[in-house]
């Protein structure tokens, strides 16, 4: 049997880290569209869309990220659909993130103060050019430090994926423990890892935050 | 038709293990490797199609199979009745005994004097299933999601004893623990089938005729040689 | 034919009826007043005529079309009439430039040059021309007031509605904005504004209308109405005795 | 489609799925009772501690919310028995939900806390009593009452996130649809059923805590 | 002995010097007026008596003890002064008699039957002994101020420290304030208390002291210190040319 070195156990975590990363851009990015998407329904003026996006909200909200992974691997296979590992993380990834990602979005957006709506409609705009050219470009701004905190929780997300056998950091942690019988060191440095991506995000979500408070205040 | 689906991809689909040593593991590059990697390389190449490596865990070998994300189970899948309600199995490619490990200190010679001690073992394997049956009541048994669990488990303390294939707890020696799994008593001769979907009879009788090639001409012979240390048992 | 008519508008929030059976036209070059008590229903009769509220019942027309509720209506009525409010809406991320040429860009696909010649002349018009790169807040109150007037006006209504547009200003700034009102008035420009400047509602208007718990109670010329109240609500109002 | 689905398994494997429930009912309860006290401690020493214990917490909070709940448990789990401190899965499932919502806790349940006025502090020193006398009876409850919601979304995700305790063998809700899987070959029906009572169950927890909440926040303004 | 003793109290924050050496003897029983200009430094010196800030020179002693910065003083010191805020600040999650209870059962450790007593006898000293179930925001300001009294009275202060508690209050609740204030006065409790109220200065103080740039101007009775102010800062302070 050969050796793993210490140096052997971190190649491999960095190596599998490519994936989390990968995972986590997709999910984020295909989240942020979905998101995007539930957002205008959530806010549309017809009741039964504004249902529609309500009640996926509360059922991806209301239950675990580990059960919709399991559902989107091994359900929708039962469906004639194939579904490997990769995109059964990254649909159910995807489908989690948008409804994070769209109810803090409404959140902005209703922070918007009701008179912008009015005067842009008394100006003769249509609801998508409100949105285009006066609310969202507002709502953006104070968006950003909730969605990069958001963003942590997509990485951490991604740990999920091991379960349903997405060779990912978390389970290259797992796998690596098994061949070297050091789960100490292994978990370890996987958190260590894990860290190191999440916390710069975690710092700079914080101080945009301050930021966008002290420029309230300034007004 | 799977056989045809296999020849016009030019790719078979093979469920392996990597937390089971010596059948799949992996190295320090992180491939897998084993006894299951060689017998679904040896399938490939006999049926003249490349090989994609699907790394599973026990608990979802079967899912697998089902969802049809592979076209083969080659990850030391015991044969039962239950499991054959749900998928087919070919004939038997390698010798798997079950037994319950532990280290010199653990005292259990036969299945009655687990009473009370603290077993674990990988959910959903056929040592789980039998255990389950044969233990006294109170029996702990942890049943954990996949080996890597079970191992860990093991070695880290966790549970006094586990019930595992004996070739595994070997390869699992043979890396130095820091507790040796050694065998207490045997559960059950469990022999490894390939699975594959029930009512696929081309591919089954496809499958089952270059293991009996193989078994004849000596190459899964070699096979089990280079993992497990011992020639191909008289019964397969 | 009136340019506005409003005919037995009623309009309800939930169970609350607040306006109960509304009449009134409005000529082309009127400036017309509304004054009435908090919660008369002054606010709501203007924000029914731009279409912000669907009315319940009855009927208003602008310049002969229909007031509907569909966006293309909705549009085309928003376009003959503009509003200002009482708290300036101003979009606060664009410049005081890009305030007034953004509806013209965007609603009537006016090409970038014509639209900000366009805003230079109404910023011109209320005396803003230099602060045409200014952000809103790096305006006074009454600055961002008329910026509001001219964002209303590069869209070339033709009547404005004016709810209240001197209530949140310090009062050294309300002359500012007063002034250019006037100016408009003067130029022709229709004007429906709730006011408590009676002052300048006595000067500036064509006619006054007294609104009542929904209703228009009295209606007339300014001096008939400040000076020789009928209703003794209307003489409580203005603290006649 | 052609699969049938399946559900005559409820039957015999019913009690698994109530003993899951159970677990997971307990990790919680035990993970929102610790983890908040804990939080509430750390929440205390971030915004008026003694000066040497905050990075202390700052690290731990750190840490715990940089990385995922699965690596927590399993570094309790699986590492520590290598310094000699062996845990059982659920105690280790349950230490893993207290450290986890203490440090998410912590940090909401501090930014409640310096939203109190200052003359709050002020007018408990000037009635004589200690800052912690103050920050006790005086700054907390105000504090808390203004977070809760923020706190009570805290704990349902916690909830759902304990999903992952069932890799350590812990036999919660996760668990038995796991356990079920395996023997039943019926993963899909499985993983709904499961699915659906954990709905129930975030449901019924913010309930729960809405009524915490209205218990020890003084119903005023409303009365 | 006075009660009260400030001896060339300094406090500085950070450069800028608020307090430039007090000295003020409180004798027993007396009641004491501060007034001076915004920023005159009248809320840090009372800060300071209290504890809430800690002085950079001089000294400060209450009935014969010393103040000193540690908890243990500081408890002890706070016993015997109580302090009334501009902005009340109630308890808002405990109900007026949970106010007034709350310091008594901790600090004192008063058993709850007594401090029930002692909050009921002094609510019904404000007037608001109808009210001890109620909470904070359910009473008017001048209810909310008089808790705030009930509540360090509670306490049995040996003299209270009151830093315009009747700012934030509408005029017209100004008075049942004052009233009890004045009670209280009579009652032979000594007082200091900063105040824009001229009139209840003049006619309920013993003395008067006029703050500025952060030393004691001119001290004086009421009488003398209204009718004869002898610096122009007082005189312009006081309106008198
Ligand atoms: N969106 C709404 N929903 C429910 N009720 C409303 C709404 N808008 C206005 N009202 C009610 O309608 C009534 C009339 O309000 P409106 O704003 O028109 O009064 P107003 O005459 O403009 O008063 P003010 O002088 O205070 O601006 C009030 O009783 C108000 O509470
Ligand atoms: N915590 C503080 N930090 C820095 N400067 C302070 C602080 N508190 C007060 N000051 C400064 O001390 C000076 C005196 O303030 P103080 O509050 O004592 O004045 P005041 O006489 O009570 O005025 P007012 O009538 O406005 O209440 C002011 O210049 C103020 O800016
Ligand atoms: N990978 C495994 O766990 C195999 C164990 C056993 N042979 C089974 O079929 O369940
Ligand atoms: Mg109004
Ligand atoms: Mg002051």
């Amino acid at each position: 049997m050969i050796e793993f070195t210490i140096w052997d156990i971190l190649r491999n975590l960095l190596l599998a880290t490519r994936w989390t990363i990968l995972l986590s851009l997709v999910s984020f990015l295909g989240g942020g569209l979905v998101g995007l998407v539930l957002l205008f329904l959530r806010i549309s003026k017809r009741k039964s869309l504004r249902a529609v996006a309500k009640y996926y909200i509360e059922l991806f909200q209301g239950t675990p990220l580990l059960m919709q992974l399991f559902i989107a691997f091994f359900g929708l296979g039962l469906f004639g659909i194939d579904v490997p590992a990769w995109l059964a993380a990254g649909l159910a990834l995807i489908l989690w993130s948008a409804a994070f990602l769209g109810e803090i979005w409404r959140g902005c957006v209703e922070a918007i103060a009701k008179g912008q709506w009015e005067a842009s409609a008394s100006l003769g705009m249509g609801r998508l050019q409100q949105m285009r050219y006066v609310i969202l470009p507002q709502a953006m701004r104070i968006a950003v430090a909730p969605t990069v905190g958001f963003s942590v929780q997509v990485i951490k997300g991604t740990a999920l994926t091991s379960i349903i056998g997405f060779v990912e950091l978390s389970k290259a942690g797992t796998v690596v423990t098994n061949a070297t019988f050091q789960p100490f060191t292994v978990y370890g440095l996987v958190a260590l890892i894990y860290f190191a991506l999440c916390w710069p995000l975690s710092k700079s979500s914080q101080i945009l935050e301050r930021k966008l408070n002290v420029a309230h205040r300034n007004h | 038709d799977a056989l045809g689906d296999i020849t016009a991809r030019g790719t078979i689909r093979v469920a392996v293990p990597q937390d089971f040593p010596p059948f799949g593991s992996v190295g320090p590059d992180m491939a897998p490797v084993g006894y299951d990697i060689d017998m679904a390389n040896l399938i490939a190449e006999k049926l003249g199609v490349k090989v994609e490596l699907v790394p599973v865990t026990s608990a979802n070998r079967i899912p697998y199979l089902q969802t049809n994300k592979v076209d083969l189970v080659i990850s030391s899948l015991g044969k039962n009745p239950d499991r054959e309600k749900v998928i087919d199995f070919t004939a038997a490619y390698a010798p798997f005994y079950n037994g319950v490990f532990a280290p010199a200190d653990f005292v259990a010679a036969k299945p009655e004097e687990l009473a009370g001690k603290t077993i674990g073992v990988t959910r959903g394997a056929v040592e789980d299933l039998e255990l389950t049956k044969i233990a006294p009541a109170d029996t702990v048994i942890k049943r954990y999601e996949d080996n890597n669990g079970t191992i860990s488990a093991f070695l880290s303390g966790q549970v006094e004893a586990v019930a595992t294939g004996n070739v595994v707890a070997a390869a699992i020696l043979a890396k130095n623990p820091p507790k040796r799994p050694e065998l207490k008593f045997l559960i059950k001769n469990s022999p490894c089938y390939i699975g594959l979907s029930k009512e696929q009879p081309a591919l089954l009788e496809k499958v089952n005729g270059i293991i009996a090639a193989a078994k004849t001409d000596g190459s899964l012979n070699a096979i089990a040689q280079k993992w497990l240390g011992t020639g191909l048992p008289a019964e397969l | 034919m009136s340019l506005i008519a409003i005919t037995d508008v009623r309009k309800s929030f939930g169970s609350n009826e607040v306006l109960k059976g509304i009449n009134l036209d409005v000529e082309p070059g009127e400036v017309i007043a509304i004054i009435g008590k908090s919660g008369s229903g002054k606010s709501t009769l203007l924000r029914c005529i731009n279409g912000l509220e669907t009315i319940s019942d009855g009927s208003i027309s602008v310049a002969g079309a229909q007031l509907l509720d569909d966006e293309a209506h909705l549009k085309a009525l928003r376009l003959k009439v503009g509003m200002i409010f009482q708290q300036f809406n101003l979009f606060p991320h664009l410049t005081v430039g890009g305030n007034v040429m953004l509806s013209q860009m965007v609603v009537k696909k006016t090409p970038k040059p014509e639209a900000e010649e366009m805003a230079r002349k109404m910023l011109e018009r209320v005396g803003l021309s230099q602060k045409f790169d200014a952000y809103p807040d790096q305006l006074s109150g009454g600055q961002q007031q008329r910026v509001a007037i001219a964002r209303a006006l590069a869209m070339q209504p033709i009547a404005l509605l004016c709810d209240e547009i001197t209530s949140a200003l310090d009062p050294e700034l309300v002359a500012e904005v007063l002034a250019v009102v006037r100016e408009l008035a003067a130029e022709g420009m229709t004007l429906l504004m709730v006011t408590h400047e009676m002052r300048f509602a006595r000067d500036v208007c064509s006619r006054v209308v007294f609104m009542h718990q929904g209703r228009v109670h009295e209606i007339g010329e300014p001096e008939a109405v400040f000076a020789d109240p009928q209703t003794p609500e209307l003489k409580q109002f203005l603290g006649v005795h | 489609m052609n699969y049938q689905f399946e559900f005559g398994w409820l039957v015999e494997y019913y009690p698994q799925i109530a003993k899951g429930i159970a677990i997971t009912i307990q990790l919680i309860a035990v993970g929102a009772v610790a983890g908040i006290s804990l939080g509430i401690v750390c929440a205390w020493v971030r915004a008026l501690g003694p000066a040497w214990l905050k990075p202390v917490v700052a690290a731990y909070v750190e840490l715990i919310r940089n990385t995922p709940f699965l690596i927590q448990l399993f570094f309790i789990f699986f590492g520590l028995p290598s310094l000699g401190l062996k845990l059982s899965e659920l105690q280790a499932a349950n230490i893993a939900m207290v450290v986890n919502l203490g440090a998410y806790s912590c940090e909401i349940i501090r930014a409640g806390i310096q939203a109190t006025p200052k003359g709050q502090f002020e007018a408990g020193s000037s009635l004589a009593m200690t800052p912690f006398e103050t920050f006790r009876h005086v700054v907390l409850i105000p504090s808390l009452e203004r977070i809760w919601p923020a706190l009570s979304s805290q704990v349902v995700i916690v909830m759902l996130g304990s999903a992952v305790v069932s890799q350590i063998a812990a036999e919660d809700l996760t668990f038995a649809a796991n356990f079920i899987q395996s023997r039943t070959f019926r993963a899909f029906e499985a993983y709904m059923v499961s699915t659906a009572v954990y709905l129930l169950l975030a449901i019924l927890l913010r309930q729960v805590l809405g009524t915490v909440g209205w218990l020890i926040f003084p119903k005023r303004a409303a009365g």
